[in-house]
């Protein structure tokens, strides 16, 4: 069991993370954040494992990760 | 539940000004990383370069000094000779070591400098707006290629590592790159390496990293991962290219 | 005639060519025009914005210390610029971006939600042909049929897909004007 | 007469260029001229000529030195830090008695500095940042127009010398986008070039070299380069006048700075006050007679750059002590604004004409950034 | 006081160096000039300093670069091509304000030129041979001793207002050998330096950097640095005067000229011809202000330089007009002779004072050479 | 009887200012032959170096242009595209090509510039009095490595053929040697193969050509030539490193 | 049969057509040129076959063979 | 006193050397001395020349424009520097490498044909100890002594096994003046 903080003021939306979570577990957020970009955002579904997948190929490091 | 990640304390934690999906950034993380890891930071000296990574000296909780485009090579080993016990890396995009910097790199490479260099290569200059770069691919549009390089009139794209394994000096080159949670561990691994190699003074090591650059390539982030993983890698193959440790 | 804009943003929000449309269209009016751009360090979000001055005279200094207009994008620059703003001047604020508190109120203000206006439109990208549309409507430097015509000319052939997309964003901002 | 396009000036300088014969560009990219030899390599396939993006602003003023001995128009480009990489080249292409152009789009400095405009690179350029008694036949556009025209002037200017030339620009100048017309044809003006290192078929063999280990035969080849100098003293003085006649106060001012001077100018006029401005075009040769004489007539200066005060030195040279010569300068990319410079004139006719003027209050509308 | 010997201006700048706490140089071989990087490659390492014979003077100029960043006095030296090659170098340490020596042994110009000895880069020196508005401090010896001597000077001036400074000799200086007398310990104040980059321990991270992109933070540290100038240019001044209190004509020359001038000085003297020396020790900044005095004072100039006018114009800026200025020079490796020199002041004299002079005959015993 | 032997008419009917036993005068000789031989000497621009030949320009009697220190493969290039018919060759000393004309020298082998080098290693600075080249042999004693070159302090000598034929633009790369009349004889060959290409549009080829410097190395010209023989080609093999034509 | 002429104001005296001369041909001379070098010079015994290894040794090229 | 010597002849000839023992020399003996060479552009076989100064004055120019002495090794700048030799100065002429005939005569002139002299002594590179033994002895600038004291002093330790055959050719010089 994991989770992830993914810091939306780092966040440029690349979407990087959203390809590489295994369990699919990040997506694209709706929001702008202060520079105009979308963020992506942490669905939370439980299905998490704490892989630090995301936080290792994020280029902005923007994910926090715990488990 | 406990932090499993979380920055490493020699990267600042500010927000960078590359652009999305840009691998500097992971390329900064990972050797923030290992300084943490060999617990060097109080004693290490990074040489910026000129490129998009110019302002690495506000990403890194090091002293830091900024070089003339192409020079990091030579203001390292100023450095190095006067601070023979710091440890001093340079980090240097694909212009700055292998175009303008050529004659830097290769004699700080044959007179076997004590440093580790970290190299960018992501096929272009980024920071000017997308010019070639030596390393640009044939047939890649730049906006000085116009078309796609052709070597008739560009030349050919220039291989670094292969470039400098042969000199002497060399104890160390290798070749990785940062699309997928593998190859970022293998990059950390030969990124270590190359910094271990400078504390048992072995001579110059060089990590050459192929990078994105989303921007001037035109292409999403995404895409940009898999042009390095389809098309880069292909003419310049991973791996380790010279390792005096055997 | 003599109009002087500065028209700020980040990189990547259009900035450039929201400008050199209308120095184009300006232009094609036989007006003088000049058009001077202003890049930040970075590539892509870092700072952007450039100037255009319109003028039925020859132009003398291509920089305006004191624009009749701001259009502002993104509050970054927004603050950087307000200030030097005329007295009475013309602020186009991008409120999608920008806080409306931050305004000043000793100018003409036009407040454009400018980013979901351009989504609705389908690209927020075109945000900047909005704010133009806006611009242009208001201050009557040029026609919006000048501007419209500028598109094919200023976009590089490859982005003339784009231009059905930057008309009605253009139109849109217009009609925000005309109400 | 071509039509209006619209056109940056880094632009204009490549289609100027090619309209006068060059057929050779060698570059490396720097903001804020990068379109320089992005455009060029478009162009220059166009019309059969040779783009190369060197691998060092070195590398492409030494490929520049040997286009030009086999004869061909050839030109280079860059901003400040890449300009000064290239001074041991430009020595040795005036040393070599070769012609060719450089364009210096400057920028902010010392050091990486920054990529706003600047005109900190003037002394570099006129006095001789390379080695040696060597001159730059310098020329400063101050538009889009003049990026175009000045392309044709220093080609020629570069032949009829066999010296290499320089446009000195800024990044406003570079980077602005003005309408320019394009000219059907452009007069330019190629000599026969016997010297050139073409093969020496059918001719004894042509050397060039600047290498003369022999005191007198240097210092011969010396007297020549200055006598050409001379020439051009007399021959290539270019600057442009407004309002003069009449003027207590002329502006010198070159390039984009002369532009917001010029609008200084004009607030000025309507405030009553007598102020005009004299824009030397030609910075090698600096038009130093006329500000002589300008200086006899009365006129009192006010100097004004991009710069800590460089080209000022050349006007103190002209007016040599006969009347005053004030400077203002903004410095690190800083562009003086229209206002801040009337706000300077003022202060300038106060204290040189204290009873016509009592200028008091400034003319600044809004204080900040001014 | 140390003993007499006998030693070339080359090797003095090198034991001056070291007696100063230099310890690391970077060099790049080019006459004449080599006896600095040779004695370096013996000495530094007695002194467990670091000497490395770089591949080019770029790479120099930055391995100086870096050694400067960590505090350390470096040094660097070449001659006239090599120097050019520095200039985008020369203008990064001065744009991060980093302190370092540059010895500048100048030989015949431009390009490649001759190795004889020349004047010809002073403008390079002085009004920056590299982009941006920075100054190198400049000092001229004309001396072996001053060889040694100026070594600790350009140190402790580049220190104190941490730039870039730079020994300005010539072939003659450097290559001539002369007894000199080595103190047992030479003065010398090295500042603490809390801005070096050896290691963030126990302090927050430095940086060293010229890059503000903030056209405002980078005129702020313009300011800063012309700040820095104008202290320099209150305090550093120096200058030597010979026998100009009665004297109608100034000879005005600096480093080898200055000595030859000398005899002209007291040939002329002997001729009766009250003829005085003035010799600009500093080039930057420069004793205008003395010179200014002396031309209230009446004094006519005849500035003699090896070049064909340079350091003139800094004569001619001070004096602004108020006397004389004449300027005689030769070109490209030839060496003024003293009885040149002297005919030279001769006719300078004839013209300023036609009533006091009627010189007619020149003094040159031969003609050839002269 | 005939003449079998007389000067090639390439090169010019004066003394050559270099000293007695330098070998800078049998590859100058080998050059000229060539030229004749191929008939090209109308249609023929030289590149002159700064170092001890610089004076090629008054021994060959065909055009030439003496370049800046290290930037003959720069100018070359310039000479080259602009006037693609004329054969282009640089004579460089070991200073000149392997030191500050480094980033020419690899960046014209990349883009396979399509000319002749001609590289003359003498393992030392001659013209300007004997200082370290970056061939210079470990142990070698010169003016800025007085007691021998360590590498420590002035790192490794470097081998040009080596780090230059990898380069895609590389047609030919080949080390000779002139200390003997079959060594002479090869190093004669390869001099007409890297011009033969340049005739074919091969790319850029290059002949290294190990060459005695008496009067820095301070030995009578025979004890220089046996120094080559015995210790230089020890370190740098002769033989052919790179040969397009296979 | 051959022969050789050593152009005595192109030769320096290094010796080294001396030493390669298979048929020791060459000897040093005893006077001095104008640049004050002792040259060379062809003893001309009949010995000489022509093979031109002194001219194609000779750095100055000072040699010319006849056969 | 105040005495001024060119030295010339070509490269490896030992010129150079020559000026430093002498300028050795008077620095023993409490003069003022300034020593300045000018080399040719080629290491060896190219041109050679220095200056020497010795004066009981402080020295200003350090180049001679018209010595008092030449000291001629070699017939090519012989030729050049003779002309500028002060009338009625002193010519110490290598008559094996330049022809008498070329000689000026309007100056004292002292023949050696030094080649031959030092071949005498068993090396023709001591050519350069016998015209400094003949300059010497009829100059007086310095005594012989001082610059038989001096060789030690000037010449590099490796080269001192060298120094008995110099002194024999100084000796050799200076007896060739005083018979
Ligand atoms: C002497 C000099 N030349 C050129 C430049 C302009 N310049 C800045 S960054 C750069 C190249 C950047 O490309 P690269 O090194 O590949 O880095 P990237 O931005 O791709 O990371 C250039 C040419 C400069 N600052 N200085
Ligand atoms: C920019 C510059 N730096 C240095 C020099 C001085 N210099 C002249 S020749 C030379 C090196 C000569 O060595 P090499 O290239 O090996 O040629 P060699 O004389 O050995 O044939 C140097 C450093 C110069 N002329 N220009
Ligand atoms: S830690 Fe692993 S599973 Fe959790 S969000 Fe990141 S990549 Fe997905
Ligand atoms: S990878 Fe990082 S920057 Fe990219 S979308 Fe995910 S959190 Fe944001
Ligand atoms: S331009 Fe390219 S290299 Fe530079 S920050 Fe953007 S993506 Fe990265
Ligand atoms: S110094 Fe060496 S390379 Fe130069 S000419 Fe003499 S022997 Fe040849
Ligand atoms: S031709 Fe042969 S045999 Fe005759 S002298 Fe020359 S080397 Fe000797
Ligand atoms: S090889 Fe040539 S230069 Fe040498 S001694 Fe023989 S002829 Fe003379
Ligand atoms: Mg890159
Ligand atoms: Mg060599």
């Amino acid at each position: 069991m994991g989770r992830i903080v993914i810091r939306e003021e780092l966040c440029k939306g690349c979407e990087i993370c959203v390809f590489f979570c295994p369990k699919k577990q990040i997506v694209m957020s709706e929001k702008f954040n202060s520079k105009g970009h979308h963020s992506s955002e942490f669905r939370d579904t439980g299905e998490c494992n704490g892989c630090t997948v995301c936080a290792v190929m994020c280029p902005d490091v923007a994910i926090e990760v715990y488990k | 539940m406990e932090k499993v990640f979380t920055r490493p304390k020699t990267l600042s934690d500010v927000q960078m000004a590359y652009c999305a999906g840009c691998t500097h950034g992971i390329a900064h993380r990972l050797v923030a990383e290992v300084i943490d890891e060999l617990g060097v930071r109080e004693n290490t000296v990074g040489v910026c370069p000129v490129g998009c990574s110019v302002f690495l000296y506000e990403y890194f909780e090091c002293d830091t000094i900024e070089a003339a485009h192409g020079r990091a090579p030579a203001v390292a080993t100023g450095v190095k000779r006067c601070l023979p016990d710091r440890v001093v890396f340079t980090y240097q995009g694909d212009g700055d070591l292998a175009a303008i910097g050529t004659a830097e790199i290769v004699h700080a490479a044959s007179r076997g400098e004590n440093i580790s260099v970290m190299f960018i290569n992501n096929a272009i200059y980024g920071m000017t707006g997308g010019q070639m770069a030596p390393t640009t691919m044939l047939g890649q549009e730049s906006t000085t290629t116009p078309g796609g390089r052709d070597h008739a009139r560009a030349g050919y794209p220039m291989r670094v590592c292969e470039l400098l394994s042969p000199l002497e000096g060399v104890a160390y080159a290798a070749r990785v790159s940062l699309t997928s949670p593998a190859n970022v561990a293998k990059a950390k691994r030969a990124i270590k390496t190359a910094f271990q190699n400078q504390l048992d003074g072995k001579g110059l090591s060089i990590v050459e990293m192929l990078s994105t650059c989303p921007t001037q390539w035109g292409v999403s982030p995404l895409d940009a991962f898999r042009h390095v993983d389809e098309v880069m890698t292909a003419y310049y193959p991973l791996g380790v290219y010279k390792d005096v440790n055997g | 005639m003599h109009e002087e804009v500065i028209m700020s943003g980040t990189g990547g929000q259009g900035i450039m060519i929201m400008g050199q449309i209308l120095a184009h269209a300006a232009m094609t009016e036989g007006r003088h025009v000049v058009w001077f751009p202003s890049y930040g360090p970075e590539a892509r979000g870092g700072t952007a914005d450039c100037t255009v001055i319109v003028s039925t005279d020859e132009i003398g200094s291509p920089i305006s210390a004191h624009p009749d207009t701001l259009v502002g994008m993104h509050q970054f620059l927004f603050n950087r610029y307000q200030p030097i703003v005329k007295i009475g001047g013309r602020l186009i604020v991008n409120t999608s971006l920008i806080d409306p508190a931050t305004v000043r109120t000793d100018c003409d203000v036009v407040m454009v939600p400018a980013n979901v206006l351009a989504e609705e439109i389908g690209n927020v990208r075109a945000a900047n042909m909005v704010m133009l549309g806006v611009y242009v409507a208001s201050t009557g430097v040029v026609s919006v049929e000048s501007v419209l015509a500028s598109l094919p000319e200023v976009f590089p052939s490859h982005r003339h897909k784009l231009i059905p997309l930057n008309e009605s964003a253009l139109r849109k901002g217009a009609e925000l004007v005309r109400g | 007469m071509g039509k209006r396009i619209l056109m940056k000036g880094n632009e204009a300088v490549v289609h100027g260029a090619i309209a006068a014969q060059c057929r050779a560009f060698f570059g490396y990219p720097i903001t804020p001229q990068n379109e320089v030899p992005e455009y060029m390599s478009k162009c220059m396939p166009e019309v059969g000529g040779v783009f190369l993006q060197a691998e060092s602003e070195i590398a492409a003023i030494n490929m520049v030195y040997g286009a030009a001995c086999v004869g061909v128009r050839a030109m280079t480009s860059s901003s400040s830090p890449g300009i000064s990489l290239k001074m041991e080249g430009i020595s040795y292409i005036a040393g070599a008695q070769l012609p060719c152009v450089i364009v210096n789009v400057q920028r902010g400095g010392p050091g990486l500095g920054n990529i706003a405009p600047a005109q900190s690179d003037y002394f570099q350029a006129v006095k001789g940042g390379g080695h040696g008694d060597y001159k730059l036949l310098t020329i400063a556009p101050w538009s889009v127009q003049e990026m175009f025209e000045h392309a044709a002037l220093a080609f020629d200017l570069a032949d009829r010398y066999r010296n290499p030339a320089m446009i000195l620009s800024d990044a406003i100048v570079g980077q602005m986008l003005e309408p320019i017309e394009i000219p059907d044809c452009v007069d330019t003006d190629i000599p026969a070039k016997p010297w050139a290192t073409t093969g020496a078929s059918g001719r004894s063999r042509n050397i060039l070299t600047s290498l003369y280990i022999v005191p007198e035969d240097l210092e011969r080849i010396n007297l020549k380069i200055q006598a050409k100098y001379a020439a051009a003293s007399l021959r290539e003085v270019r600057y442009q006048e407004f309002d003069v006649e009449d003027a207590d106060l002329v502006l010198v001012a070159y390039g984009s700075t002369a532009r917001i001077c010029r609008t200084s100018m004009t607030m000025a006029r309507k405030k009553g006050l007598k102020v005009g401005l004299f824009r030397p075009i030609s910075l090698f040769p600096f038009p130093s007679a006329r500000l002589a004489e300008l200086a006899r007539l009365g006129k009192q200066f006010l100097t004004v750059e991009m710069s800590a005060g460089q080209m000022v030195e050349d006007v103190r040279l002209a007016v040599n002590g006969v009347s005053t010569v004030d400077f203002y300068g903004r410095l690190g990319g800083m562009v003086p604004g229209p206002v801040e410079i009337l706000d300077q004139a003022g202060l300038s006719l106060e204290r040189m004409h204290p009873k016509s003027y009592t200028v008091g209050a400034r003319f600044g509308m809004v204080g900040s950034g001014e």
